[in-house]
């Protein structure tokens, strides 16, 4: 394969962000490591990163579609039935919006979920480095690079004295740190 | 189009009680025994209610007669969320049996009681079971019923009547209860057509002012009209029951 | 929400990055700012309460008392004071509770309009003598000797005595400023109110107490007055109105109002008063929150009124459908609703407009103009019903009152009394400094503006 | 003041997820006598089933009953959860982290047990799926939409669906740590509910922002789900019934007995799980404050339900209301309502020493929910006993030991539930704990040390 997988496990966030400074300075853009952690730190604690994300799109869309389902739903039912109930006119418009409410809600919840789920590409169920300890409390950092400048990422993820560094073919082992 | 109504003579009325006997051997309404009268479970499409007035020993015993009003806009039907009730062109409040689901809540929103609900499965002595009405379905457990003016019989005159090619005649149906007041003090019929009984009786009884009707404030418009008592004492009697 | 709602998007505002010396400056420049331009306004606005007054004397005050309709414009203008002047104050208690460090700055703005309350407390009193007694007629009174009149002005004595004590407790740091660095003319004044002020440990510690319990004390007077205001001046004068919710409504409508003269208070001094930076993005974007809240609720409470009449359908809420809403006053219905609850929806909805200074500002001049309307919607129908209506219980509106149509002197009136409130404060504001330099200050230790590795982010201290 | 400790990574994991693999005798004693009550209730639901509604004390006029009284007692219930992880998340208070998974997993519960009451409580609720799951085309007829009783489902699915929703998203990064620690079943169920996640810094962003948006948008269904349940009864006629208040007073009746629920189980918790280290003092002291100032909100409207129900001086309404406030038993239930309601919590509330001490806070809570309880039953059956002038058909209410043994049951039911959800699943959300600390700071004024927290805006 084209891109090789490089992880660098951290104990603490300063040797994290340590990490992350030296593969700036290889070279490495922002676009080519990600940051795995079990918690969410300030956004660009690890520096700048694309925040782009279409996820308030969302819930406008199944608004939309929750509206116009209830207004389906609830101006079918009447229009189809005729029947005439207490002396209600065969159209009644409060009660047709309660539930065009309700469907207008449901319809951005479930949207805005779907929209979660996607914008952070989930579920997952390709193939990438991860490692348990993760969740434990250490930090990631995962290089996806050409196979050629694979060396480059490892010899960048050492200088902040990783616990240890995985590549697609087993660990690297960690190395004392050169400073 | 007929607009079905009745009239009920409270001057004429004499609690006999001969129309909730007639009411329930024509609906099919199941036999209450005593229990259920205790349960308050018991149903009778039209009932009567007594209440007395005056202290002991000139006690008046007043009797009125109470089937479904009709409501013009019946508060039990917007409430009923699977159409089981429903108003018909003819102007009657109609009971769907096998569309009730039981919520009960027409019921709650009736506030004449005249929405009766088969809290147990109808039981009929064997003696009985050959005296049901076949023109009327038996209702199951878990539904609502109530009175809807003998709305098969009314069907039956106006089948008859298309089959012999002609409009429905001026009083030509009447409810049960209707035709077992021995006083005629209930009668049935079309509100619209000047020529009804009901109408004409109405007519005067305006003149007389004699004319209310139950829970008239709500704003609901029903279909029966009572008469007042005309001796000089009935001016409490409304009051009693209004 | 977070859009896109992180420090290092946007620029952070300075204000927490100041000196407390420049948060005194500016205090200061404010204080010695005297301009002529402010002067001329608050003459215009005298002379407007002035012609006010007079229209109060030639025509209602001519035509008596027993001629309620005529005092028809006097009443929305009290009304509209209390639910826009007197609810200003009580958001600023909320804020104060909430106890985030942003609503420093913004207190100020919105406490200061308690100095009018004196101005709506006068019009009730005169308005008082146009009620019938509550023994014949139905009233939330029921009945009792000298309602509505005495204990009706008690409350009010109660709410303008609170919201005083309110206004001068929470500025008395700021006074001791203007005592001791104002001019002459200022001087006086500001040492007589802070008399006693030399901020000892011991002070500080009493008026960080007592600051917010004066303050919710003004809210629970505040609300009981409403209920009371809501019942007497519309529900008991409109016969078969029979509603629990709509003394909320009116109250929870009137913190609409409160939040909105607060923003457009915010805005002015932001634009003429040199508070761009204490006022800023922070504190329009959160305040145009709590708008869009109180939009919401404004449909939210209309909405369990209506729907409750249009089910039960009895002949006297379908009267009352009809005058309020359907027939005699439909079109400023239709007003109200767009300008108190649609407008301000669609446009508040968006992130960006809320974050912005001119979304809630454009948004906050809607609904106080909406919710004119409103009060001159509900006080016209409710005065429109002469006493013989009311008389012996009535339980339904016979016919409907045609709309009530103001005048020339109508207008006068209602210009005039909030021009009288403009003046009360813009000579308050003169004693007082803006940005409330004690507040702000406070803030400065409490809330940093701090890298964290390569983010820049808020830090916020919660004391306890 | 603030006792804050700082926990390791491993520590907060380990203790957080004591209760998925330990089970103390204590919550043993809890499945089997909850497990019992369980037994019971589904017997008299079955019994009642088969004999129909007559074993119930329900008849005319007392066509609802306990079941109804239930029915809203629990959808009250249910709103503080969402509610307060909602507004919480909204405002940024950093209590909210320990309370929100617990809350909101009660929201839903005690919601699909509100559920079950109007279902069984039918006449035919064979036929009910019909009323809830309408739109089957062969029967040719769709509910009708101008009935309450249809607004409900419609309110309370969209209410049940979005709260597990978003339970679920917020569970997310849980999942994933569960997965990396555990083995066997438990391993490939978490697996699968992980979806893969990894914890790059765009999911934490997603997740982040997830929390305000659903937030945001679940708090107006909230809002709209218990006005709908209230209009129930307020469309209808029937005296004190058709109040215009109903909506509102509902809503903030239901987070009173909502938020003093929360505090309950947070108590509970705490003494169960031993979550000592989470469920501090400072948050109890916190949902405190919250509660006087809705129990007093609640006050008002109660105070404007009964004044206005005066006001028009109906010989009816007149009627009933001197009915429930006076005549057995109803005078007691009022008096319930006020001093359990208000009365005694709210001064004791006032006192921070009494909000900080957790058996306080406990019993309080408990007794606010009896007091909401009587509210329910104090607010719906006396119209129904004294309908009208009808006083030929005037009733009394009793209900049957079905009826009872059902509302009993609702209690263990819930509380079953809750203890097998946090036998499976951590009952406090164990990242945004992390996140806490991660986020935890200190600010040097003068001599004081101020604890103080990051924010991003």
């Amino acid at each position: 394969m084209a891109i090789r997988e490089v992880l660098g496990l951290y104990r603490d966030l300063d040797s994290a962000v340590a990490a992350a400074d030296a593969l700036r300075e290889a070279g490495f853009s922002r676009s080519e490591f990600e940051v795995l952690s079990n918690a969410p730190y300030p956004e660009g604690t690890f520096g700048e990163e694309s925040g782009i994300h279409r996820l308030f799109v969302f819930p406008l869309i199944g608004a939309a579609c929750g509206f116009a389902a209830g207004l389906l739903i609830t101006g079918g039912t009447q229009l189809s039935y005729p029947l005439l109930t207490g002396g209600k006119p065969l159209l009644s418009i409060p009660p047709m919006i309660i539930i065009m409410y309700e469907g207008t809600m449901l319809g951005a919840l479930i949207f805005t979920v779907l929209g979660v789920l996607f914008e952070s590409r989930l579920p997952w169920i390709g193939r990438a480095l991860y490692d348990p300890r993760i969740t434990e409390g250490y930090i990631g950092i995962l290089v996806r690079t050409a196979p050629e400048r694979e060396a480059k990422a490892i010899d960048a993820l050492r200088k902040a004295n990783p616990e240890d560094i995985l590549t697609e073919n087993g660990t690297v082992g960690q190395q004392p740190a050169r400073s | 189009m007929p607009r079905w109504g009745m009239v009920i003579d409270l001057d004429r009325c004499i609690g006999c009680g001969a129309c909730v006997v007639a009411c329930q051997a024509e609906n099919n309404v199941p036999i209450n025994t005593e229990d259920t009268y205790h349960q308050r479970r018991a149903i009778a499409w039209i009932r009567l209610e007594r209440y007395w007035e005056g202290e002991y020993p000139n006690v008046k015993a007043r009797y009125i007669p109470v089937p479904c009003m009709q409501c013009t806009y019946a508060p039990c039907e917007p409430v009923c969320p699977v159409y089981a009730t429903y108003h018909t062109t003819e102007g009657i409040n109609m009971q769907v049996y096998n569309r009730c689901i039981g919520t009960r809540y027409c019921a709650v929103n009736c506030h004449w009681h005249v929405r009766f609900f088969n809290f147990w499965e109808p039981k009929w002595p064997d003696s009985l079971k050959n005296q049901l009405n076949p023109d009327v379905t038996v209702r199951s457990r878990g539904v609502m019923e109530k009175c809807n003016f003998c709305v098969h019989r009314i069907v039956k005159a106006q089948h008859k009547a298309k089959v012999e090619g002609r409009a429905l005649r001026t009083d030509e149906v009447q409810t049960a209860c209707a035709q077992a007041c021995p006083t005629n003090a209930i009668v049935f019929g079309d509100l619209d057509d000047h020529n009804s009984t009901v109408s004409k009786l109405l007519a005067q009884a305006e003149r007389e002012g004699r004319v209310y009707r139950l829970l008239e404030d709500l704003g609901t418009d029903p279909k029966v009209y009572y008469l007042k008592k005309i001796d000089l004492e009935a001016a409490a009697e409304p009051a009693a029951a209004h | 929400m977070a859009t896109h709602g992180h420090a290092h998007g946007h620029e952070l505002q300075r204000t927490w990055e100041l000196a407390p010396a420049d948060v005194l400056n500016a205090g200061l420049r404010w204080v010695r700012s005297i301009g002529t331009g402010r002067r001329t306004l608050v003459l215009v606005c005298a002379g407007l309460f002035a012609l006010g007054v007079l229209a109060i004397l030639a025509f209602p005050l001519r035509q008596g008392f027993a001629e309620r309709q005529a005092w028809t414009y006097v009443a929305v203008a009290f009304l509209y004071l209390m639910s826009t002047a007197a609810a200003a104050p009580a958001l600023s208690t909320a804020l104060r509770v909430a106890r985030s460090h942003w609503r420093r700055p913004v207190n100020r703005a919105s406490e200061i309009w308690a100095v009018t309350l004196i101005i709506p407390f006068l019009l009730y009193l005169i308005l008082l003598p146009t009620f019938p007694g509550t023994e014949d007629r139905l009233s939330i009174w029921f009945g009792w000797p000298l309602s509505p009149w005495l204990w009706g002005a008690i409350l009010l004595l109660a709410l303008t005595g609170a919201g005083y004590l309110f206004a001068w407790f929470s500025s008395l740091p700021d006074l001791a400023i203007v005592r001791d660095h104002g001019s002459p003319a200022q001087r006086r004044l500001a040492a007589w109110l802070s008399r006693g002020w030399i901020g000892s440990h011991r002070q500080w510690r009493f008026y960080e107490k007592v600051v917010n319990n004066i303050g919710v004390l003004y809210v629970l007077i505040y609300v009981p007055v409403m209920t009371v205001l809501a019942s007497d001046f519309i529900i008991a004068l409109i016969p078969g109105y029979f509603t629990a919710v709509f003394p909320a409504y009116f109250t929870i409508t009137s913190f609409q109002a409160g939040i909105a003269l607060t923003i457009v208070t915010m805005a002015v001094l932001r634009r003429w008063g040199g508070q761009a930076e204490y006022l800023g993005r922070e504190q329009f974007w959160a305040l145009g929150k709590m708008l869009l809240a109180f939009s919401l609720l404004w449909f939210y409470f209309w909405w369990s009124e209506f729907i409750i009449f249009w089910y039960g359908r009895m002949p006297h809420e379908i009267q009352v459908l009809k005058l309020l809403m359907a027939e005699t006053y439909r079109w400023p219905f239709i007003l109200s609703f767009a300008m108190n609850f649609a407008l301000p929806l669609l446009i508040l909805m968006w992130n960006p407009i809320r974050r912005s200074i001119t979304g809630p500002t454009v948004v906050a001049v809607i609904v106080l103009v909406g919710n004119l309307i409103d009060r001159i919607r509900l006080t016209s129908a409710a005065f429109s019903q002469p006493d013989a209506a009311l008389l012996g219980h009535a339980h339904k509106l016979k016919e409907l009152p045609a709309a009530y149509v103001p005048g020339i002197a109508d207008m006068v009136i209602l210009v005039g009394m909030v021009a009288g409130a403009l003046t009360l404060v813009l000579w308050a504001a003169r004693y007082l400094t803006f940005p409330s330099v004690a507040e702000v200050v406070g803030g400065l230790w409490l809330r940093a503006h701090k890298p964290f590795k390569h983010a820049r982010v808020i830090v916020i201290g919660k004391t306890e | 003041m603030q006792e804050r400790h700082r926990l390791g990574e491993e520590e907060i994991t380990r203790e957080l997820f004591r209760p998925l693999v330990t089970t103390t005798p204590m919550m043993w004693v809890g499945f089997i006598g909850l497990g019992a009550v369980l037994a019971i209730f589904v017997f008299a639901i079955s019994w009642m089933f088969y004999w129909g509604l007559g074993v119930t004390g329900l008849h005319r006029p007392n066509m609802w009953g306990f079941m109804i009284v239930n029915f809203v007692f629990w959808i009250g219930i249910s709103h503080a959860g969402v509610m307060i992880s909602a507004i919480l998340r909204l405002t940024q208070a950093e209590w909210r982290r320990p309370v929100t998974r617990a809350a909101e997993v009660m929201t839903i519960f005690s919601l699909m047990t509100a559920m079950l009451h109007p279902v069984i409580h039918t006449g035919r609720p064979w036929r009910t799926l019909y009323w809830v799951f309408p739109y089957d085309f062969w029967r040719n007829l769709w509910p009708d939409i101008r009935g309450p009783l249809v607004w409900d489902p419609s309110a309370i699915l969209t209410y049940l669906t979005g709260s597990t929703l978003f339970l679920y998203t917020t569970m997310i990064p849980d999942m994933a740590l569960a997965r990396d620690r555990s083995t066997g079943w438990r391993r490939t169920l978490y697996t699968i509910l992980a979806l893969g996640w990894r914890g790059n810094e765009r999911q934490w962003k997603m997740q982040t922002i997830a929390g305000f948006l659903l937030s945001g948008l679940i708090l107006p269904v909230f809002v709209s789900v218990h006005s709908i349940v209230s209009w129930d009864f307020a469309v209808s006629l029937v005296p004190t019934w058709h109040a215009t208040v109903f909506a509102p007073y509902f809503v903030i009746g239901a987070i009173h007995s909502g938020v003093s629920a929360v505090v309950t189980l947070m108590a509970l918790m705490r003494w169960l799980f031993r979550f000592e280290n989470y469920i501090r003092l400072e948050h109890f002291d916190a949902i405190g404050r919250l509660l006087i100032a809705v129990g007093t909100g609640w006050l008002w409207f109660f105070l404007l339900d009964i004044f206005f129900a005066i006001y028009p001086q109906e010989a009816r309404e007149l009627e009933i209301m001197q009915f429930r406030l006076f005549e057995w038993p109803f005078n007691v239930f009022t008096a319930l309502i006020f001093i359990f309601g208000y009365f005694i919590p709210v001064p004791i509330w006032v006192f921070q020493r009494f909000r900080r001490n957790v058996k306080i806070m406990f019993w309080t809570s408990i007794l606010v929910n009896v007091g909401m309880w009587a509210e329910r039953y104090w607010l719906i059956k006396p119209g129904l006993m004294r309908k009208y002038e009808w006083t030929f058909d005037w009733a009394w209410y009793r209900p049957s030991i079905v009826e009872m043994s059902i509302v009993l049951g609702s209690f263990a039911l819930v509380g079953f539930l809750l203890l097998v959800f946090s036998k499976i699943f951590p009952p406090i959300s164990v990242w945004e704990e992390k996140e806490g600390q991660h986020f935890a700071q200190q600010l040097q004024v003068g001599k004081r040390v101020v604890n103080a927290i990051v924010r991003e805006f």
